[in-house]
């Protein structure tokens, strides 16, 4: 009867993601066939949109899972040990998924795998993340590789290695955002720190994912020490979401204090303006709130509400990176239409953007999910 | 105010070209035109032999006095090839463009 | 674009070489530059025939401007400004700048075409050049038959081959050429006219106080003009400006007044006023050049500033400041007549108060003031129309005052057409003339057209009125044609002309070419008068001087001096009656005319609805340019302009479909919500929403000025007067 | 020879926003007649004042060829780079349209190019300039808004405007050093 329940739950369950993927193949056919400007809702104004802001959720969703998972093999906490393998595997797909998103973002993917190595700009933000994930996906291979062979004293050195290397990586992405002067919303060394914190939450949140739906999937029950790594988890989460919210609140309160030109219009444009009902709705109350309630409550930090508090975050990240991406670009450079008032600019990603945003997630999900079903993760490898 | 003025002045341009008007009635200016490109303005151009001549080289007034009070015997005798009618021609298309006539400049 | 080669790779071999640049290029004395562009070996000879630099004259819009064409490999790259050519200051406007898509435009008109569909349709055949001829050649005889050679109008507009036109309408005999003038500016130079016996060029340049009204210079650019404008000598310069918008020239202006549309005379009358009654005019100048001052006095006596204000909303105490100040910095003084003149039905008069008020200051033909053009005089081609007797008139003979016998009245002529009084006229042959869109009242138009039993458009593209045609003949672009040389009056005249820098495309012709071949087959007498090669032309042209020849190859522009003379009419008779500035006209008397200009206040409209007004901007030549693809890409549509307060009463947002309903029919276009408007008027720019699928770019594209606006008329010109119309704007 | 450092002088007291410099651009340059693609513009300042008292200014721009260039630092194949005299230019084949060059740039001064497949933006014309003619939209400007030439030479025209007239340059506090002047 469970066998039955869970059969068709993952012929569904496989169904959709193959459906999402094939969606994203489609969407990636169209753009490769008709080009970007004509499949990309990008204007010169705004040329970031939703696949660079999908490349950050996913990057820095990978360094926050060995960032977290590091907790365990590196540092030697104990709850943490159980998840290590998985963790670093998820973390590979979700970096190639994210290599994969930004490679469709570039117009020219093959160029730079030539000219990033024959003329490099060691002063480009965007060189070192190059370099830096590049890297990073290297060492996340030799850990896992590491886990597979039980070699624990290469997995911590590398673990170590990985950990300097996922920080030093994913600030460096909100450096990428955090260097450009032009661009007063993001300027400043604040969103290299909030990467790190973020990555954090993201990795938190990814895990408890993980854990639980790995023993949903099957449907065997949760064992113990899987429950209280759950809980830790959500304890450690709520912090972390505390911490978070004094984060946002404070990149806001500077923004509308001094009405500084170019910060005060994005940071509207967040709380009252176009992007406001992504602000609001998934990233400060699913995202944040939601969560940190359900986490801070003893009743709810159950193994389903760390999952739930988990899921809930996952989504408010994701339109936190894309708010983020677009409301620094969303004040125009240059007033362009004399007396008029002049407004925000306008972006809406379009349909081909969405399928291959909706195709990537899909095709990370179905690959994990498949990898799950093949091989056995869940021997934590330690006695 | 200017009524009377306008009345006197009306009066006498009226009178004065009374005899113009008559005169230069009944011709046909573009038989004119083509009598004078055909017969007079091989000549009338430089380098022809005779004075470089248009309709705009002269004014109405004196196009007239140059056709109806001409003494000129040269002229005269240049001008008795033409039948009446086609020297009305000739005078109407003269008077029609000379310099000061009515035809307004063009553009281009 | 899309036949252009791309340029990209010979281009980027360029890039990097070592530099040795002379600088300041632009700022050089034309000797200098000159040395300069062979020291840099700018110009290559034109001994190579696929890449030279081609001195040639612009064809974008009226004003002519010199260009150097760059062709490379066989293709014209770029159309550079000449630095010899002074009249446009060696500039390239965008129009001139984006003359290459006239060429390489897919919407060309490419071969000739008989019509297969119905009228308007744009269903076309391709034809042989010959059958195309052969077919207008048979209709013109039929048509010389059924209804006498009147019965073909010949419709045309200014173009160096337009010549080629109209003698072939004088030598089939039709006394009907109906030319763009009485859309334009033949009221200005009717006013103008019979005041000064011409219509002067303002010395803007060098003059100290410009009054402009309605002539906007930033926009309607005229060489040099809308640059001098700008530059003038000695930053004593002053620039007053009235119009109802917030133009691009009321920017640049010291002073801008939203005046009531078509009250302008009374401003006028009001400065003279005050000029005469404060003794402020040139006494000497006006006692010796001019007549009828004494009935001037008591005739401005009631035009005081006051009773002005009252009618063109300018404050009284400006009207007399202005007329002050203006007085003062006379002789270089201008009230400047502008070029379009097709406002109101008393246009003739209001150019004429003007044309006084300038004459009163003594600006007359003096530095800085109103000089009577100079022309560089060319000999004409010689050639004898055959004589044809029983011709009628003109269709629209004695319908205005005073029409031109070459260039008529759209207005009246059209009207007469659909008449059938007091003849017929069955065929339309049409040069460069595109009245489906340049003639107000569309409707109308394609009632005339409609009734025509022939009609042959000869352009370079489909447009509406090509559309509208039974037989196209496609014209050869200005960038492909040997043209005669052209001489460009004014303050500083040259001469002009057009060298080809590439072959006709596809199977397009030069209209000589075109004119030759109709003759032809009209028959050995009308072939006669077409009996040279237009290199025999233009030794015609220049046989007192060959030189000109030469220069016009080696600069691609000639002038005898290097800068302008006044004065040349001091002292001689001018061209009116008296030989004297007709302050009052006796000739207009004598017509039963208002002697002086006599202050006739415009109509006000029914309520909320608002004064339509048209007008230019700076990357549009009236309806030839809209089509191009680099000005459509500055300028994709034409949106209604509404006053902020306005909009804001009935609710309407900046951007959104509006119905535009005059008494004529209604169009929908785009809103434009703006503080640059009086809010009693809106405005529309020309060019737009076109009836011709062929036009690709702008097919469905914004509204049609000349759709919505009736045909009022200025009688005394016969010019068409286009800001009676009225329009109610509401939400789509 | 000397090093040149081009640069450029706006009188925008003259522009007339007649768009000829941005037509005479896309001409020379080749540049694809599509929306956004323009490597110089021509914006409309706000409208001062009230109706009927109005007042408004036209403001030409175009890559401020900045001393400091973020758009150089910032390209991680260096496909961005600054050439001997002072012009800033794009190798268009190192150039892989990751287009942080565009969120980089504090003027909005360049566009991705679909035709040449890589980020475009003003050279001052370096395929003239370089052979010792002026840029286009210099060259046909109508009422010469526009002056051209070298900061090096005490001589040249741009030297002497900068000398005799006060001016200003495009968000100064950015530090990109700009090398367009707008007299004011």
């Amino acid at each position: 009867m469970t066998t039955t329940i869970t059969n068709s739950k993952n012929i569904i369950g496989f169904s959709v993601l193959g459906l999402g993927t094939l969606l994203g193949l489609v969407s990636v056919g169209y753009v490769l066939m008709i080009g970007h400007s004509n499949a990309y809702n990008l204007t010169r104004q705004i040329p970031w949109g939703i696949l660079i802001s999908t490349y950050v959720f996913f990057a820095v969703s990978c360094s926050g899972l060995c960032l977290v998972s590091s907790l365990g093999h590196v540092f030697g906490i104990k709850e943490f040990e159980a998840i290590g393998k998985r963790a670093i595997l998820v973390a590979i797909l979700a970096l190639l998924t994210g290599f994969g998103v930004i490679a469709m973002e570039l117009d020219h993917p093959f160029r730079m795998a030539i000219w990033v190595i024959l003329s490099p700009n060691p002063l480009s933000a965007i060189w070192w993340m190059g370099t830096l994930y590049g890297l990073y996906l290297i060492l996340l291979c030799i850990e896992l590789y590491a886990f597979i062979k039980e070699n624990h004293r290469l997995a911590s050195l590398v673990g170590l290695v990985g950990f300097v290397v996922a920080i030093s990586a994913c600030s460096n992405l909100g450096a990428v955002f955090g260097l450009l002067e032009a661009r007063p919303f993001w300027h400043g060394p604040y969103l290299p720190i909030f990467f790190i914190l973020s990555a954090l939450v993201s990795g938190c949140a990814l895990l408890a994912l993980i854990v639980y739906f790995n023993h949903s999937l099957r449907g065997i029950e949760m064992p113990p020490e899987y429950k209280k790594f759950m809980i830790t988890l959500g304890k450690l989460q709520a912090l972390l979401l505390g911490i978070l919210l004094f984060f946002i609140i404070w990149k806001i309160i500077p923004g509308l204090y001094e009405k500084y030109p170019g910060i005060y219009e994005a940071t509207m444009a967040a709380l009252s303006g176009k992007l406001s009902f992504n602000f609001w709705f998934f990233e400060a109350f699913l995202g944040l709130i939601l969560p940190f309630i359900l986490l801070l409550n003893n009743s709810t930090r159950t193994p389903f509400g760390v999952m739930l508090a988990g899921l809930l975050t996952t989504v408010g990240v994701f339109f936190m990176r894309y708010d983020m991406v677009i409301a620094g670009q969303i004040v125009p450079m240059r007033i362009s239409d004399g007396g008029k008032a002049t407004g925000v600019l306008h972006y809406v990603p379009s349909v081909a953007e969405m399928g291959i945003v909706i195709g990537s997630i899909c095709a990370c999900l179905f690959v994990y999910v498949l990898i799950e079903k093949k091989f056995d993760l869940s021997h934590t490898g330690h006695h | 105010m200017y009524r009377n003025g306008l009345l006197m002045s009306v009066l006498v341009v009226v009178c004065m070209s009374v005899g113009l008007a008559l005169a230069a009635d009944g011709g046909n200016s573009k038989k004119g035109k083509y009598l004078w490109k055909t017969n007079c303005k091989t000549c009338h151009v430089e380098g022809g032999g005779a004075s470089v001549l248009s309709p705009s080289s002269k004014t109405t007034k004196e196009w007239t006095e140059f056709f109806d009070k001409n003494t000129n015997p040269v002229i005269m005798e240049k001008c008795k090839k033409f039948p009446e009618a086609n020297l009305k021609d000739i005078r109407t298309y003269m008077i029609e463009h000379a310099k000061d006539s009515d035809q307004p400049e063009t553009c281009g | 674009m899309t036949l252009k080669p791309s340029k990209g790779i010979s281009r980027r071999k360029f890039m990097l070489l070592s530099a040795c640049a002379a600088v300041g290029f632009g700022t050089m004395s034309i000797g200098k530059r000159f040395q300069a562009l062979a020291a840099s070996k700018d110009i290559i000879p034109l001994s190579d025939l696929g890449n030279r630099d081609v001195f040639t004259t612009c064809g974008m819009c009226v004003n002519k401007c010199g260009v150097i064409a760059r062709v490379r490999n066989g293709v014209i790259e770029k159309l550079d400004p000449n630095p010899y050519f002074l009249k446009s200051r060696s500039m390239l406007c965008a129009r001139g700048n984006a003359g290459v898509d006239s060429v390489y435009s897919p919407d060309r008109l490419k071969y000739p075409m008989i019509r297969t569909g119905q009228r308007g349709e744009g269903k076309f055949r391709r034809a042989s050049w010959d059958e195309a001829l052969d077919l207008v050649v048979k209709n013109l005889s039929d048509l010389a038959e059924k209804y006498g050679r009147a019965g073909t109008v010949f419709v045309s507009s200014e173009e160096f081959q337009e010549h080629f036109f109209t003698t072939f309408a004088e030598c089939y005999g039709s006394p009907n050429t109906l030319r763009h003038p009485s859309l334009c500016l033949s009221s200005n130079i009717q006013g103008f006219g019979a005041t000064f016996g011409t219509n002067p060029t303002p010395d803007v340049l060098n003059t100290d106080y410009i009054i402009m009204s309605g002539a906007n210079r930033s926009e309607a650019l005229i060489t040099p003009d809308s640059i001098d404008m700008l530059t003038g000598s000695g930053g004593r310069r002053k620039l007053v400006y009235l119009d109802p918008r917030f133009t691009k020239t009321a920017a640049k202006a010291d002073e801008w007044f939203p005046i009531r549309p078509g009250t302008d005379m009374a401003f006028i009358l009001a400065m003279i006023h005050v000029i005469v009654k404060e003794n402020l005019y040139d006494r000497k100048f006006v006692e010796e050049q001019t007549e009828g001052f004494d009935k001037l006095v008591p005739h401005i006596e009631a035009y005081s500033p006051e009773w002005a204000a009252a009618k063109c909303e300018i404050p009284a105490e400006d009207i007399r400041r202005i007329a002050r100040e203006f007085a003062m910095a006379a002789p270089k003084a201008v009230y400047y007549q502008g070029r379009r003149s097709s406002f109101f039905d008393n246009d003739t008069q209001m150019r004429r108060a003007m044309a006084i008020l300038n004459a009163i200051i003594g600006n007359w033909d003096k530095i800085g003031g109103m000089v009577p053009n100079s022309q560089i005089p060319l000999e004409g081609h010689e050639f004898v129309a055959p004589f044809y007797e029983d011709i009628p008139e003109r269709l629209e003979a004695n319908a205005a005052t005073y029409l031109s016998e070459k260039d008529g009245s759209w207005k009246y002529f059209r009207d007469r057409v659909l008449e059938q009084k007091p003849y017929p006229v069955k065929g339309m042959m049409i040069y460069k003339q595109n009245p489906l869109v340049s003639v107000a009242n569309r409707e109308k138009t394609l009632k005339m057209m409609e009734q025509m039993e022939f009609i042959c458009t000869i352009d370079i593209t489909m447009n509406d009125t090509a559309c509208y045609s039974d037989v196209l003949l496609p014209e050869a672009t200005y960038l492909e044609r040997e043209d005669p040389i052209e001489s460009l009056g004014g303050i500083h005249p040259v001469l002009v002309w057009r060298e080809p820098c590439i072959k006709p495309m596809y199977e397009s012709r030069p209209n000589l070419w075109i004119m030759q071949e109709l003759a032809k087959r009209m028959g050995d007498e009308m072939s006669a008068s077409f009996n040279y090669t237009m290199q025999e032309y233009r030794e015609h042209q220049v046989k007192n001087n060959p030189e000109i020849l030469k220069a016009l190859k080696e600069k691609g522009v000639y002038y005898e001096k290097d800068t302008p003379t006044y004065g040349q009419t001091i002292g001689k008779k001018l061209k009116t009656k008296s030989g004297k500035i007709e302050i009052f006209s006796q000739k207009y008397a004598d017509k039963g005319l208002d002697p002086l200009p006599v202050y006739k206040h415009p109509e006000s409209g029914p309520a909320g609805q608002y004064r339509l007004i048209l007008g230019r901007t700076a990357y549009m030549t009236h309806g030839t340019t809209a089509n191009n693809a680099f000005l459509f890409d500055i300028m994709s549509e034409n949106h209604i302009w509404l006053h902020t307060s306005e909009a804001m009463k009935k609710g309407l947002k900046d951007g959104q479909m509006v119905k535009v309903k005059s008494p004529l029919t209604t169009e929908s276009l785009r809103l434009l919500i703006t503080e640059k408007i009086r809010p009693d008027c809106v405005y529309l720019s020309h060019g737009f929403g076109v009836l011709s699928k062929g036009q690709r770019l702008i097919f469905g594209k914004g509204g049609s000025d000349a759709a919505l606006v009736e045909d009022f008329v200025e009688p005394i010109s016969g010019n068409m007067a286009m800001h009676h119309t009225f329009v109610e704007v509401t939400a789509a | 020879m000397k090093k040149k450092r081009f640069a450029m002088v706006f009188d925008i007291s003259k522009c007339i926003d007649c768009k000829a410099c941005t037509v005479a651009c896309k001409a020379e340059n080749n540049i694809p007649l599509v929306k956004d693609n323009y490597r110089n513009w021509i914006t409309e300042g706000p409208l001062r004042g009230k109706y009927p008292k109005l007042g408004q200014s036209y403001i030409p721009g175009q890559c401020m060829q900045c001393a400091n260039p973020p758009c150089e630092h910032v390209c991680p194949t260096s496909a961005t780079y600054v050439n001997v005299d002072g012009i800033v230019l794009v190798d268009n084949k190192k150039c892989i349209g990751c287009k942080y060059c565009m969120t980089a740039c504090p003027y909005d001064a360049r566009y991705y190019n679909e035709k040449t497949g890589a980020v475009d933006k003003c050279t001052f014309c370096v395929q003239r300039t370089s052979v010792g003619r002026i840029p286009a939209c210099v060259e046909t400007c109508p009422t010469k808004v526009r002056v051209f030439g070298d900061l090096n030479d005490p001589e040249s025209e741009v030297s002497k405007l900068l000398t005799k007239h006060p001016y200003r340059v495009e968000k100064p506090e950015i530090g990109t050093q700009p090398f367009l002047f707008y007299l004011v």
